[in-house]
């Protein structure tokens, strides 16, 4: 059958179109670190660089859970009242006020298990009501963001719980090989998000669901089991981030740990180069996305540029990143 | 409404489950509280929320053309803040002035949209952040008073014929959405880029153009919905409207309207809206009861639960969206 | 006559890759010509970019007498032009009257005239011999009966040019017939038409001139009736076709084989009413009935998607009850479903992911994707299939239709079944493709394949199938053996009428 | 005049909060409760979840449940007049708690009976002078200002820069809300001090974020109380105890505890006592001079 030479391509899979691609939200990356050395005072100096990949490890852990719901045509409006619920439950375990425990370890372990599989809980909740009730992700996930600070909130009475616990708090104080603790837990996870989408035949399944959903069932995809198991994630990573925010803090908030997570966490995922429809997870352009926001925050802080005016700024910014990711998707 | 009256599709019924829930939780209301059905409570209740209902129906055409606008409070802050700002010349001015300023905000939210060819969600969400800082800005971090003298606050605070001035506001514009919705052209060209904007522009549709209107009409119902606004309240509040985006979704979303786009009813958004309020003006009175003294953070959590239950209902009733 | 029509040299390139460079078309007032061409060759792109659908590069066209560039479907539509894309373009959850009078409702003091437009619907409808309500969603009905919906909205469109992209592709012939009375109708009164279509014998029953379209070129045009079809078609390839030889084997000859797959009196719903099938080891069978016959819908009982309410299915002599399709997979059968735009694409997703996407969990080493083994078999199969594409990295949106078919098919291959059905397989598929594609089930059944082919031509049932059950509104009326298939046969059987 | 209030045995009392997502909100709404409670008065209690508006219908919801009294934690000056003027028009006497409503539209013993709270401005006010007089040398200011837009924001803002602007000699080198939360706090704190290192005072407008200042101050390799100055408001236990650390420097007390002071000024009203227009609340000062014998007493 000689049909019309088809030209295979082989090994090289990275065609310089796709590189402008990922450069467009890198672009706009750079651009802002450029900005910043040249007007804002101080800018380059180590600990500027710590403040702003510490203050964006949360924003990342939560994204990269959101990108992947995301890109089954979803989306998760509870991660910021998960990790609202997963803060109290913390302190609740190792001081003690689940129930008693004797050793102090083994209560910091479950500090850390508990909560993180109380969120990833009631994630699956989310995936549940979007799969099994064909309820829409932005309604069925705002039952949890409403009533779920509510739960913190009970569970604590609105009280703030204060708490200095070295051994729990590594994961936001610590350092591993000079690196803080919490940036290394946003690296590894980032790249086992990314793993999973590149290489393993769960990623391009996901990718399928939100893709085209009809087609990914007719092709034996459990497609039910897949989005339960994204909410999940996303559920278990917001828990995770939880306790980071509680942990960098020394204390927890149930009214305000969280807050409006989600709307940075959508906003980085948008930012990143992910359509929103579903069917394309861009991991590492979530990483700089986040890093995008964040930046703009420091910059518009560092400036002294006001609260009112700083919203407009960030407004045009967001919109302006978004718009040439995608221009330099349609390259 | 009239589609209401006769379910032809398991859609309708959806619809009819919403004014059932209304109905019951009425009874409900009445039977248990003592003046739960007193003048004076039904009409506080039409006035304030005639507000929600208003932004609820722009949300609803948005969200039919498979959009969203998230927008919709912090444009109402911000028309209400101009509204303020503007009412001391005159009351038509405070009128004109809240509703301009929604109609640039939708107008704007409509060509990111269509021009940039930005997602919804990501451009009414810059717009959310940018009416407030400008809400903010004009305000100086503070709340506006409204003029006393002009005749501005008639608007939020007066009556007619025994009806609440925001309530007649309310049901105008519910009847005129009603009327493009179901009995206009336009109105089938609404739904129809709902169904898919790329197939919409092949059978010839003026998406764009269509899209932008409506993204401004939701901007305008959101600055009617800040005048009135400052005008009940007499001021406009820079901070005001926060969360008001998801009550509107979650209203349209109960009047059984899908996300996805494509279908939804105008009538049945409007009873949606009237059960959500009515939730909240139920847990006031049975905090009123004191059987239970309901912290804020149990109703939050009951408010959850409600919606749960609503959400699920909903989704047995209409079991036509199982089939694929 | 007057030049309705010219398109000169018009170029365009798609992410650097060009997909016309330099095609010309001319049509005159009233005439019917014939756009052909192998898939992939640019049919649809042209006319896409005549209706503003997209922009050309280069290049210039006259219609009607003016110089135009449409920015929009909408304003050729206003210009003159009446179009049906190759995809299915209606609207999904609007019923078949808006469908048909979106962006020209009728209107009374400016209110929409609701009236007016169900009845005209209807009136449109029962000349396209339908008989449907009008008031149902479109996306209610079969890909057949929304294709004669959107041929419906186009012809009342009152247009002086009508473009058709493989209007065909999905209907039976009795509807074929009707649509053609409709055209030659239409003509008389002075519409010029566009046809493009991969059956030879409808081009040649309907169309006056034709123009050959080769990699993005136009190589001919000219008159159709002089022209021979093997001309004709060494034109479109640039090479001889193989001949169309019979590939259906003879039953009595080979004996009978043991049977794989078995459907006793199988039920849901009202479309499928009580179907008996059987699938044979080795043997290609096929399905036919008229459209809204209940053969897709059969197709997906048996392979999970729809629940089954009455009957039994049994796999090698076991009984099975499919709840999913993965149960269905999981016992090594496949489906090539009839909507590739719906049912099958991933479009966002490359051509590689699309293809092995039902293989992915076999070709898993340590949880993950075991890549050169997954290079290899897409390398193989856009090789075998002639599937024509820049590399395995495009997104199989960018596939010209034809080639999007190939890439399904090639998905269920890959997976090495042991039954496949396909529903409707070479449906947009070009000529030379075809006899390739049915040659190759052909000696996949001779390997032990089991096939089920749903096929709306009879052509291709009477030259591939071993035996073919016939449907008639839900119920297997007829089980012909190969000896007893001739097109009169099928036919009365298809018309058979149960009560 | 404001609407009478009848004495009786027991009384159905109205308290509207305005929100619930602080401490300080959390320790009010408990004393309202607790006396309440004690008194053996049936209190009805709304939230109004930060919104003005919600406010109104929560109060209009308690006109309508005939309510003897409304407690009214005013969220904002101006759009709670209509609350106000309606309650009145009901004949239900309000008393204001921590905020008061704009003065030109409504005034105590006519349209409501008195407002009960200390004075924002003053309290930025009383940091204000404490800095100017024991700075040290002192002189550079990050100010983590509330959330924007609320009066406390505003009004500590207000009392705190007219009078260190007066007092000259310092600067206030970035200003920036920090939503009166201690990790946002925390958050803006880092910033700031990575963008003026030269910055040696910080004046937080409440506790929460002047704790979450410290964390940045120790994250920055400096010593709270000692290279940067910390300055806040409302004492609560934990900032009381930082002061007695000398983390912080000094902290204006912005009493929560408005419980016993409120049903006592509803039963002098009963009774028929006149009402001054504005029952002041005695806030303390804590700095290290006086932290540690009154500790103890913090809330
Ligand atoms: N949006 C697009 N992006 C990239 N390439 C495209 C796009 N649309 C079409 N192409 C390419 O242009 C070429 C022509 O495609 P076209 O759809 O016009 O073919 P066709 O002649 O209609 O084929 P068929 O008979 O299969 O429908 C193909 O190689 C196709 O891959
Ligand atoms: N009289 C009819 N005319 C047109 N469509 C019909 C008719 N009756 C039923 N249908 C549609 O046909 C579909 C069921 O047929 P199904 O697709 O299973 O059969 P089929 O024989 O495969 O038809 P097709 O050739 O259209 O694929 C239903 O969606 C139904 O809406
Ligand atoms: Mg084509
Ligand atoms: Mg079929």
């Amino acid at each position: 059958m000689t049909l019309l030479d088809t030209t295979l391509k082989q090994g090289s899979r990275i065609s310089p179109l796709v590189l402008i691609s990922r450069y467009g939200t890198f672009v706009a990356f750079v651009a802002l670190i450029l900005f910043n050395i040249a007007v804002t005072p101080h800018f380059l100096s180590w600990q500027t660089f710590n403040v702003n990949l510490t203050q964006v490890a949360t924003i990342v852990i939560v994204a990269t859970g959101m990108t992947l719901v995301i890109s089954t045509g979803g989306i998760d409006l509870s991660v910021g009242s998960l990790m609202a619920i997963s803060g109290a439950l913390a302190p609740m375990t190792f001081m003690g006020k689940l129930f008693p425990i004797e050793n102090t370890a083994l209560a910091v372990a479950l500090a850390f298990v508990i909560p993180v599989a109380v969120a990833a809980l009631l994630g699956a909740f989310n995936g549940l009501l979007v799969t099994r009730f064909s309820i829409q992700p932005i309604v069925a996930t705002l039952v949890l963001f409403i009533a779920g600070r509510g739960i913190a909130q009970v569970m604590t009475n609105g009280n703030l719980q204060v708490f200095k616990t070295p051994s729990f708090q590594f994961i936001a104080m610590g350092n591993l090989f000079g690196i803080p603790a919490q940036v290394v837990l946003m690296l590894i996870i980032a790249a086992l998000a990314y793993a999973l989408i590149r290489y393993t035949v769960l990623g391009t399944q996901i990718l399928a669901v939100g893709g085209n959903e009809r087609a990914a069932r007719l092709t034996g995809i459990p497609v039910k089991r897949i989005k339960i198991f994204v909410y999940m994630i996303s559920g278990a990573l917001a828990g995770l981030a939880g306790l980071v925010v509680i942990a960098r803090n020394s204390a927890s908030d149930a009214n305000v740990v969280g807050l409006g997570m989600e709307l940075d966490a959508i906003a980085a995922v948008a930012v990143g180069g992910s359509l929103l429809s579903g069917g394309r997870a861009n991991i590492v352009g979530t990483l700089i996305g986040a890093l995008v926001i964040q930046l703009v925050r420091y910059t518009l802080l560092a400036n002294g540029v006001p609260d009112a005016a700083a919203l407009i700024v960030k407004a045009g910014l967001i919109i302006l990143a978004v718009f040439i990711q995608q221009r330099a998707d349609k390259v | 409404m009239l589609t209401l009256i006769k379910p032809k599709s398991s859609g309708d019924l959806a619809r009819m489950g919403v004014l059932l829930a209304l109905a019951a939780l009425i009874l409900f209301g009445a039977l248990r509280y003592d003046n739960f059905l007193s003048p004076f409570n039904i009409l506080s209740f039409l006035r304030y929320n005639s507000m929600f209902t208003l932004i609820a129906l722009g949300m609803a055409f948005v969200i039919i053309t498979g959009g969203i606008d998230l927008s919709v409070g912090g444009v109402a802050a911000c028309s209400s803040v101009v509204a303020a700002m503007l009412s001391t010349h005159s009351w038509w001015a405070g009128l004109a002035g809240g509703i301009g300023a929604g109609v640039v905000a939708g107008l704007i939210n409509g060509l990111v949209v269509t021009k940039m060819r930005i997602q919804p969600f990501i451009a009414t969400l810059a717009m959310m952040l940018a009416s407030y800082g400008t809400a903010l800005l004009l305000a100086d971090n503070q709340s506006v008073s409204v003029s006393y003298d002009t005749g501005f606050t008639v608007i939020g605070q007066d009556d007619f014929l025994g009806l609440p001035i925001p309530a007649w506001i309310a049901n105008g514009a519910y009847i005129a959405g009603w009327l493009v919705l179901e009995r206009l052209p336009s109105g089938r060209h609404i739904l129809a880029i709902g169904d898919g904007e790329a197939t919409a522009g092949l059978l010839g549709l003026k998406v764009d153009r269509t899209l932008t209107i409506v993204y401004l009409a939701s901007g305008a119902l959101a600055g009617l919905a800040g005048v009135i606004l400052a005008s009940q309240f007499g001021a406009g509040q820079p901070t005001e409207g926060v969360g008001w985006e998801l009550f509107a979704i979650a209203s349209v979303v109960v009047g059984g309207t899908l996300l996805t786009g494509g279908a939804g009813s105008v009538g049945a958004t409007l009873a949606g809206a009237l059960l959500l309020a009515l939730a909240f003006n139920i847990l006031n009175f049975e905090n009123g009861l004191g059987w239970i003294s309901l912290s804020a953070y149990w109703q939050s959590v009951i408010r959850g639960g409600f919606l749960l239950v609503v959400v699920i209902l909903q989704a047995k009733l209409d079991s036509n969206r199982k089939v694929d | 006559m007057s030049l309705l029509l010219s398109m000169q040299d018009i170029t365009k390139s798609f992410g650097g890759i060009a997909a016309l460079q330099g095609v010309s078309l001319e049509i005159r007032e009233g005439e019917i010509m014939a756009l052909v061409g192998q898939n992939g060759a640019g049919k649809s792109t042209l006319i896409k970019i005549l209706t503003g659908a997209y922009q050309r590069d280069g290049g210039a066209i006259r219609f009607d007498g003016n110089d135009v560039s449409f920015s929009s479907p909408a304003e050729s539509q206003q210009g003159g032009i009446a179009t049906i894309y190759q995809e299915i373009n209606l609207a999904p959850q609007r019923s078949v009257a808006e469908n048909i009078y979106l962006c020209r409702e009728p209107r009374k003091l400016g209110f929409l005239d609701r009236k007016v437009m169900r009845d005209g619907a209807r009136k449109v409808i029962r000349q396209f011999k339908l008989d449907i309500d009008v008031d149902m969603p479109v996306s209610r009905f079969s890909a057949a009966t929304r294709q004669m919906v959107a041929i419906a909205r186009a012809v009342t469109q009152d247009a002086k040019l009508l473009i058709m992209d493989e209007p065909t592709s999905s209907l039976d012939e009795r509807e074929v017939a009707v649509l053609f009375d409709t055209i030659r109708t239409l003509q008389k009164n002075g519409l010029a038409v566009l046809f493009i279509g991969h059956r030879l014998d409808e081009l040649y029953a309907l169309c006056e001139r034709v123009t050959v379209m080769r990699d993005g070129r136009t190589v001919a045009a000219g008159p159709l009736a002089g022209l021979s079809k093997m001309d004709l078609v060494r034109n479109m390839l640039g090479r001889e076709l193989a001949a169309f030889e019979a590939l259906g084997r003879d039953l009595q000859a080979t004996g009978e084989r043991p049977v794989r797959l078995q459907l006793d009196n199988v039920g849901a719903g009202v479309r499928v009413r009580d179907v008996s099938l059987s699938l044979r080891e080795g043997e290609i069978t096929g399905l036919a009935g008229l459209l809204g016959s209940g053969r897709s819908e059969t197709a997906r009982i048996l392979f999970g998607v729809d629940k089954l309410e009455r009957g039994n299915i049994s796999f090698g002599g076991q009984a099975r009850h499919y709840l999913e399709p993965s149960a269905a997979i999981a016992d090594g059968i496949g489906l090539v479903s009839e909507d590739r735009k719906v049912d099958g694409i991933v479009p966002d997703m490359s051509i590689r992911d699309n293809m092995t996407l039902a293989l992915l969990p076999k070709l898993r080493k340590n949880g993950i994707v075991d890549r050169r083994r997954q290079d290899e078999i897409v390398v193989r199969f856009i090789k075998t299939l002639g599937i024509k594409c820049a590399s395995p990295d495009q997104a199989i949106k960018e596939l010209s239709g034809g080639n999007q078919q190939k890439v399904l098919l090639a998905r269920w291959l890959c997976t090495d079944p042991r039954v496949l059905i396909i529903d409707e397989p070479t449906r947009g598929i070009d000529i030379g493709a075809k006899t390739e594609i049915l040659k190759l089930l052909r000696n996949l059944a001779d390997d032990g394949l089991s096939v089920l082919m749903i096929s709306s031509e009879l052509e291709e049932l009477l030259a591939a199938a071993d035996r073919v059950t016939v449907l008639s509104d839900g119920v297997s009326v007829a089980d012909l053996p190969r000896q007893d298939l001739s097109e009169a046969n099928l036919l009365a059987a298809m018309a058979h009428q149960v009560n | 005049a404001a609407p009478p209030l009848a004495k009786k045995e027991t009384y159905k009392v109205g308290f509207a909060q305005t929100e619930s997502n602080n401490p300080w909100r959390i320790a009010q709404t408990e004393s309202m409760k607790a006396e309440a409670a004690k008194l053996g008065y049936q209190l009805v209690y709304t939230d109004a979840a930060g919104s003005a508006a919600k406010q109104v219908a929560d109060v209009n919801s308690m006109i309508a449940q005939g309510v003897d009294v409304i407690f009214l934690a005013p969220r904002e000056e101006k759009p709670l007049i209509p609350a106000v003027m309606a309650a009145k028009k009901a004949g239900i006497p309000v008393i204001l708690l921590d905020r008061n409503v704009d003065q030109k539209l409504a005034k105590a013993g006519k349209d409501y009976v008195t407002f009960i709270g200390s004075d924002f401005v003053d309290e930025g006010k009383r940091v204000a002078e404490w800095l100017a007089k024991n700075a040290n040398g002192k002189s550079k200011v990050i100010e983590l200002e509330g959330t924007t837009g609320s009066s406390p924001a505003n009004d500590r803002k207000k009392g705190f820069d007219e009078t260190i602007n007066a007092a000259g000699g310092f600067e206030i080198v970035a200003s920036q809300t920090g939503d009166f939360a201690r990790d946002k706090g925390r958050q803006v704190a880092e910033s700031l001090l990575q963008a003026h290192p030269d910055a040696d005072v910080i004046y937080a407008h409440n506790d929460e974020m002047a704790i979450g200042a410290i964390s940045a101050i120790e994250a920055a390799g400096k010593v709270p109380g000692k290279d940067i100055l910390v300055l806040s408001i409302d004492g609560g236990k934990e900032a009381v105890q930082a002061v007695v650390d000398g983390t912080i420097a000094a902290v204006v007390e912005c009493n929560p505890r408005f419980g016993p002071k409120a049903f006592e000024t509803m039963a002098r009203y009963a009774k028929g006592e006149h009402i001054e227009p504005w029952v002041k609340n005695v806030d303390k000062f804590y700095d290290g001079s006086n932290a540690k014998e009154e500790s103890a007493g913090a809330y």
